[in-house]
């Protein structure tokens, strides 16, 4: 209707397969120039596939793609990338030891007579990070940026090459409200250069308020097609979940417990003047933006990067845990992040992953399926959790992110511990999965343990915690109560909590 | 401000490892020159004398380094430096004429052994420490079951590589001196440079901005291989003929991946640079020169060589947080 | 992450089942059964069991390096010990037999001391271990040199060459057995219940497959490490021990082991950088590398190709282990 | 498929390089005369005292080199990778520490094995200028040739063991060498072997000039004499590997008569796989390291055991003096003799005081600090 331009892009009856499993099946969009197109599902469903077919990452088993009109095929990314392609991943694949500018022309650096030219690198990079509005520095290493804007240096490399077909997967995700709607200023302004832009995005206002049509996937097939007008909140999520996102959330908890654990005057390198406190049977949130402090606040009371100054008490206990072991023995478990580089132990089975840390306690020469280690306990506990895999020992790496993460948590339930860190306990991982995530979380806090959620994800903070602590550059800036909205705990975030006088606000700082 | 900081930050990241080595090495020997009496080591014919006990080991440690930054290995240079070695003198016969060609046939069997190599590792898939241990047993095989001695021999007019001078300086210092800037500029000034270090840093990254990953690999290892033919080519200048055995009782293999960590480039790739090898190949030879100077018996020196080996990566992989197997 | 076909199951365990039957098992009767084509000696007992008695060292320092490559690291170093334990046995005993005993203690002794330096310029020192191995593997070498000043002083006394050289004869079923056929079925078993037996040996999975996860689940990397490197440097004592009971006082025996316990323990299906190995597999690494030096030996070609064989079989090993873990198995 | 590319191009490679084999040659006719004829010679000078002996040398002046002592003598040393060379190079300090009132310094460097270090030694001696003469033990001959050559410009050199390809040394040290070695260990197995019977060769590794001329002359011998040669391997000078090719070859052929060895060193471990075998002892040449010979003398084995004197490693550090001293030395070869150990001589060298891996023709019982410096009780 808008448009009567011949697509820019099209992806025609797209299958692909993978040993033992089928990810995409007869998948077909098309994105016009001008066009932003959303491409919305569950992780899982198969949009990273489709788009690492689109970049030549991945070859198709059936299908083609047609760029303007053209049947293409790509075997690597660099013929992508000369077909126009530009793919913002959702992965960081920066060189931390190389600078900005660096980064940002890998793969098609300015040469003159075959010699790098250095100038026109700087000036090229220069260029790009201005239309982001961006103030990085383009000598920078890119290993000391913030993560907020080594996103935006991966932005800036995607529109080196000047594409005009441009693939953003989730590309805010690590950005706040002010840089990602610079970001989402951008994409207007792409598609005023008719670019057809490809978004795929989590965010549902971010793809109401900028796509011009939503395709959605669901376990590797298409659901629809539809313009994003006809295309409510509501409408998405049910075609995404196939069902309502209102019983999401468990129902909290009444437990009010005892002080479990007592932060006064935390700090270290990264974090400073932490005041905290967790009762039994209580979720306490802690939002804030990326780098803000939130996982080094983890890692300092579980022990891995402990805190320099200020003291803790755990069950009245004083608690100084000098490496993650000290934490675990004191009754603290930890979910990282990052699971793959910090969590997993891939190549081995889900059983030893999930007997990792009673292993670590264990008499080092008994019987590794010795007592709680067997393998009948083990299942039953991942059974328990539901855990879904052909079987309990083959390599985790097989597995979803949702099954991996519920194995750490299987992990850390056999060691039974009194105060339980989650950081992004849902991060890539698909909806069903979340609620089942969610509701082991509630249990927990329920059987009167205490939960601190680290998450970057705001409904998820606010839906599942009973408080909410705020981080902001390292301090904690504010606590909201249950039931806070999602807007006081950004104010909050962003830094403008204590100065921005909000009396409709249910936090405090 | 903190910006402005950075560039600093990184100058001194990039810098400190060789110029510490730089230092370390040149007081060793000056103490060592020193304690001894032996002044003449710190005239221009000692200083020079130094210099040419890095020829060998400088020349394949330099394409030891470039593979190494793309966070691969090469145990098959010893082995290559042989073969060049033996290639060279065999087909030269002491015949001018055949200087050239010889020349020729060393340095593509090299890139050929190279390049398989690279192959082998980039599309098999085979972990680099065993392709090259493998390469580098068939090479031996191969060119132990042809030759068992010395195998032809080199004429004058190729001694020159080695034994050549203009004024005090040899060529051969002169040529581990220009290599190392060539390479130098490789890596700083070409998109090759830029590739290894992407490959080395990041693989997946450098594949998703396009960069043919494989390509670079076998790049790498066919100029890390064509390296090994040339010290195999000025040894075989130098001894005046090869032999069999000239790379394997080098250890060149081992040795220059020891010089080129010591130099501070990482085993894991994408970081480090061709001075830091320099220098640490300068400290094994301040060793060897030191060492003869201070009469240190042979089996203490292996001893305390070990110890070096340990200490100077130790040094400054100390602060390194991760974990490293 | 993606749906599963109907017929996963089926898939995966016809997957498991190739990845279960262990490379260096098949490659090993491949050779043997060359072997034995060539010389039928070989597979009856006694030739069977001298086969075992030459490749029983290899075997030992295998089953020992293999800890230290699955925890994601190398010993370079185990060729020196080996001959730190030859010249150490002469030194201390002097060919006096009452002092076997002794001597074997102190060697053992010296072994814990050389793995612990190992893992401790690893865990601690943060040396990669190819690095620190090789720095090691030049002082332990210098080491044995100093102390016998190169000419080792003593015979070895024949209790401990018995180690070596001692065989029981008229045993019922193999007719005779070596000993040091049942060093290395003992060192065998300790290994595997080491290995695969005990929360020690998934320890040393975990890791080798990723440290960082290995560290926030509670595990001591550092230790985990050591003590790996204290095995390794065990089964370079023990292999020493029988290699110096198998062909006496030497100065070099222990030259290039390193890099044959490598390659066996690569040829049995270890993974280099750690996380995969199993103790079966590397013993049939090593004695899959003696079948091949044993077939070349009676097909008569040059000794030099033996090592040509030796590389081809490691890359294809290896190449084929990658193949078959791209496709899924 | 890329292994089978691999497979070819070595195939191809080895098939190119086989060609080539064999360019050095090592066996004479002209040096085995030679050696010949200096095996019938007898030894002129000081009785008793072999390393000051030569085998029809003729003195040569050397008053140009005279200057006033004491003097500082530098050595460069192929290595002390085997306990022969540590024999030797024993014998070379406490030579050294003999001459104190005419030696100031003796300044060693050890080249690890490598020519290419060894060339670096050589020229740092010289640049030094703290060197009054300078002894070089080759690593291997053709290498290091160019630096021996430019150090006979600067000052008086001397090579022993290995030679180089020049004259320019003041003398060349060595024993009567290979061919000798050969030809006396070969007419003892032919002396001793029944009818028909077969001899296993044994060898170190190829290459090495003095290896060569070992197995060259014997196997004239054996030819010309139709010994049935059943093989000839390389041990790479390791136990383990000795007996193991032996028991390969008891087990292929049944049984072995004899053993014929260039190099000692692994001679126990052939002798035991014999005994491990159950087989009769067999007729074997050795070397003059004591395990062999108390081996020898316990099991009353027939065997013989040439030598290659490490009292070899004196003379050239009395030669050095004397040079200096501008008094004449034996020039440019200096032959020494190269003694037998024979069933008669055995317990002469018998010595189960020293340590197994001792060289008994080390000359060096008058010398001081033995037997401890050289690891004996």
């Amino acid at each position: 209707m808008t448009s009567v331009l011949s697509p820019a892009l099209e992806m025609i009856g797209i299958s692909k397969s993978f040993p033992g499993v089928r990810a995409l099946e007869d998948v077909s969009f098309e994105c016009r120039p001008g066009e932003v197109h959303a491409i919305c599902g569950e992780n899982g469903a198969g949009k990273s596939t489709l788009m690492k077919i689109l970049g030549g990452i991945y070859r198709p088993d059936g299908g083609e793609i047609r760029i303007k009109g053209q049947p293409a095929s790509f075997a690597h990314p660099v013929e992508a990338r000369r077909a126009g392609i530009g793919i913002i991943h959702q992965e960081l694949s920066l060189l931390p030891d190389r600078s900005v500018a660096e980064n940002i022309v890998l793969g098609a650096e300015p040469t003159r007579r075959g010699v790098l030219d250095r100038t026109a690198m700087r000036a090229g990079a220069r260029e790009i990070l201005a239309r982001l509005q961006s103030s990085i520095e383009v000598d920078a290493r890119a290993g000391d940026l913030s993560l907020a804007e080594q996103q935006m240096v991966e932005i800036a490399k995607a529109l080196a090459s000047k594409p005009s077909i441009l693939v953003m997967d989730e590309p805010t995700a690590a950005l706040d409200d002010s840089e990602a709607s610079r970001l989402l200023d951008l994409v207007r302004r792409l598609r005023r250069d008719s670019v057809a832009v490809v978004y795929v995005s989590h965010r549902m206002p971010e793809i109401a308020a900028i796509s011009d049509r939503v395709t959605v996937l669901k376990d590797g097939r298409k659901v629809l097609t539809d313009r994003t007008e006809a295309m409510p909140t509501g409408r998405l999520v049910r075609c995404m979940v196939g069902r309502d996102l209102e019983e999401f959330f468990p129902p909290r908890g009444a437990a009010d417990g005892g002080v479990l654990l007592q932060v006064n005057e935390g700090g270290n390198a990264t974090i400073s003047d932490i005041n905290l406190t967790v009762r039994r049977g209580e979720v306490v949130g802690v939002a804030g933006l990326e780098g803000a402090g939130k996982s080094a606040l983890a890692r300092a009371i579980f022990g891995d990067r402990p805190f320099t100054r200020g003291t803790m008490q755990l069950n009245g206990q004083p608690f100084a845990p000098r490496s993650s072991r000290d934490g675990i023995r004191a009754g603290v478990g930890f979910l990282p992040d990052d699971r793959k580089r910090e969590g997993l132990a891939l190549g081995q089975s889900l059983r030893d992953n999930a007997a990792l840390t009673l292993r670590a306690f264990a008499r080092a020469l008994a019987l590794p399926s010795a007592g709680a280690m067997g393998n009948l306990t083990l299942d039953q506990r991942l059974r328990a959790l539901d855990v879904r895999a052909a079987r309990f020992d083959d390599p985790i790496r097989l597995l979803s992110g949702g099954n991996q993460q519920k194995v750490i948590i299987a992990r850390w339930l056999a060691r039974d511990p009194q105060l339980l860190i989650f950081a992004e306990p849902t991060r890539g991982i698909d909806v069903a999965a979340k609620a089942a995530i969610y509701a082991i979380i509630r249990d927990l806090a329920n059987r009167g343990r205490g939960i601190l959620m680290i998450s970057s994800d705001l409904p998820e903070v606010v839906g599942v915690s009973d408080r909410v602590v705020v981080m902001h550059e390292g301090r904690i800036v504010g606590e909201c109560p249950s039931g806070a909205s999602e807007e006081d705990v950004m104010a909050l975030a962003v830094g403008h909590g204590g100065s921005v006088a909000e009396p409709a606000s249910a936090c405090g700082s | 401000m903190t910006l402005a900081l950075q560039p600093a930050r990184r100058r001194h990241r990039a810098f400190s490892v060789p110029l510490l080595l730089f230092i370390g090495s040149a007081a060793l020997y000056l103490c060592a020159a020193l304690w001894t009496q032996s002044l003449n080591q710190l005239s221009a014919e000692g200083i020079v004398g130094l210099l040419q006990r890095t020829v060998a080991l400088g020349t394949v440690a330099l394409g030891q380094t470039l593979v190494i930054l793309c966070a691969s290995i090469d145990l098959s240079v010893g082995s290559m430096i042989s073969v060049g070695a033996v290639l060279a003198s065999f087909i030269m016969r002491g015949a001018p004429a055949m200087m050239v060609p010889a020349v020729l046939v060393v340095l593509l069997v090299a890139a050929g052994v190279g390049a398989i190599n690279g192959l082998v590792i980039a599309k098999l898939k085979v972990s680099p420490l065993i392709a090259t241990l493998g390469s580098g047993l068939i090479l031996q095989g191969v060119l132990s079951s042809g030759f068992n001695n010395f195998a032809g021999s080199v004429p004058p007019a190729f001694q020159a590589v080695a034994y050549g001078a203009i004024g005090p300086l040899p060529w051969s210092v002169l040529g581990l001196g220009l290599l190392a800037l060539g390479v130098s500029w490789l890596l700083r000034s070409t998109r090759f440079g830029a590739h290894l270090y992407a490959v080395g840093g990041n693989a997946a990254g450098a594949r998703l901005a396009g960069i043919r990953t494989d390509r670079v690999i076998v790049q790498a290892h066919t100029l890390c291989s064509l390296f090994a033919g040339l010290t195999g080519l000025y040894l075989a200048s130098r001894l005046r003929s090869g032999a069999p055995w000239v790379g394997r009782d080098g250890v060149y293999d081992l040795e220059s991946i020891a010089v080129v960590v010591i130099g501070g480039t990482m085993l894991a790739g994408g970081r480090g640079g061709v001075w830091g090898t320099i220098a640490g190949v300068l400290l094994f030879a301040v060793i060897d020169a030191s060492f003869n100077m201070l009469g240190v018996p042979a089996f203490p020196k292996q001893v305390i060589r070990g110890a070096i080996v340990i200490a100077a990566v130790a040094v400054y992989s100390l602060r390194n947080k991760g974990h490293v197997a | 992450m993606t749906i599963a076909l109907p017929d996963t199951a089926l898939h995966r365990r016809a997957g498991s089942l190739t990845r279960h039957i262990n490379s260096g098992v098949v490659i090993f009767l491949v050779l043997f059964a060359a072997v034995a084509l060539k010389q039928p000696s070989y597979i009856e007992p006694a030739g069977f069991m001298n086969f075992l008695r030459r490749a029983a060292p290899l075997g030992v320092l295998a089953a020992g390096q293999v800890f230290v490559l699955v925890s994601g690291g190398f010993d370079l170093s185990v060729g020196s010990l080996i001959t730190l334990s030859v010249l150490g046995a002469s030194m201390i005993t002097g060919g006096d037999p009452s002092l076997t005993g002794a001597a074997i203690a102190a060697l053992y002794g010296i072994g814990v001391a050389v793995g612990l330096i190992n893992g401790i310029a690893v865990a601690f020192l943060k040396v990669p271990s190819i690095i620190a191995t090789l720095g090691t593997l030049l002082s332990v070498n210098g080491v044995a040199m100093m102390w016998s000043g190169g000419s080792p002083r003593g015979y070895l006394p024949d209790n401990f060459r018995a180690f070596g050289r001692f065989v029981f004869r008229d045993v019922p079923l193999v007719g005779q057995l070596p000993l040091s056929v049942i060093v290395l079925a003992i060192v065998a078993v300790l290994a595997w219940w080491g290995l695969h037996g005990t929360v020690f040996g998934r320890r040393v999975f975990a890791v080798g497959d990723n440290p960082r996860a290995a560290e926030l689940a509670g595990i001591r990397v550092d230790l985990t490490r050591i003590s790996a490197f204290v095995i390794s440097a065990l089964s370079a004592v023990t292999a020493g021990i029988m290699l110096g009971g198998f062909g006496g006082v030497s100065t070099d025996v222990g030259q290039g082991l390193e890099l044959q316990a490598i390659a066996a323990c690569v040829i049995g299906g270890a993974q280099l950088m750690g996380g995969r190995g199993s103790i079966t597999g590397v013993v049939f690494g090593a004695l899959s590398l003696f079948a091949l030096f044993t077939l070349l030996n009676l097909l008569g070609l040059p000794q030099a190709l033996r090592d040509t064989a030796q590389g081809l079989i490691l890359i294809s090993a290896v190449a084929s282990g990658a193949y078959r873990q791209r496709t899924g198995g | 498929m890329k292994r089978i590319v691999l497979r070819c191009s070595a195939a191809a490679l080895a098939v190119g390089l086989a060609t080539g084999a064999g360019a050095q040659e090592f066996n004479s006719q002209k040096d085995f005369d030679y050696a010949q004829e200096l095996l019938k010679m007898t030894p002129q000078g000081p009785e008793g005292k072999p390393w000051e002996q030569n085998l029809g040398g003729k003195q040569i002046d050397t008053s140009k080199y005279k200057k006033p002592g004491p003097y500082n003598i530098c050595f460069s040393n192929a290595g002390v990778d085997n306990p022969w060379r540590v024999v030797g190079w024993t014998d070379m300090q406490a030579q050294a520490d003999m001459l104190k009132s005419d030696i100031k310094s003796f300044t060693a460097a050890d080249a690890e094995g490598k020519d290419d270090k060894q060339i670096s030694d050589i020229n740092s001696f010289v640049s030094s200028g703290k060197c009054d003469a300078l002894i070089v033990s080759p690593n291997t001959t053709a290498a290091l040739t160019p630096a021996v050559e430019a150090a006979c410009k600067k000052l008086p050199v001397l090579v022993f063991d290995r030679g180089v390809q020049t004259d320019c040394p003041v003398t060349f040290v060595n024993p009567i060498g290979g061919y000798g070695w050969g030809i006396t260990t070969a007419n003892f197995i032919v002396s001793k072997l029944p009818k028909g019977g077969k001899v296993l060769g044994l060898r170190i590794l190829p290459g090495v000039d003095v290896l060569e001329n070992r197995w060259a002359a014997a196997d004239r011998i054996f030819k010309a004499n139709n010994i049935n040669v059943v093989g000839a391997e390389f041990t790479g000078g390791d136990n383990a590997k000795t007996k193991t090719i032996v028991e390969d070859y008891i087990n292929r052929f049944g049984k072995i008569d004899a053993i014929w060895m260039d190099a000692g060193a692994t001679a126990v471990a052939a002798v035991e796989a014999f005994e491990d075998a159950g087989q009769p002892y067999p007729i074997i040449t050795g070397e003059d390291q004591e395990d062999f010979l108390t081996k020898w003398k316990k099991e009353k084995l027939t065997a013989f055991a040439p030598t290659y004197p490490t009292y070899q490693w004196r003379a050239p550090v009395i030669a050095a003096v004397k040079i200096l001293k501008g008094e004449p030395v034996v020039g440019p070869t200096w032959k020494l003799p190269q003694p037998v150990v024979t069933q008669e001589t055995l317990d002469q060298y018998v010595d189960p005081n020293m340590p197994p891996l001792h060289y008994a023709m080390c000359g060096c019982k008058d010398m001081p600090g033995y037997p401890q410096r050289w690891g004996g009780k």
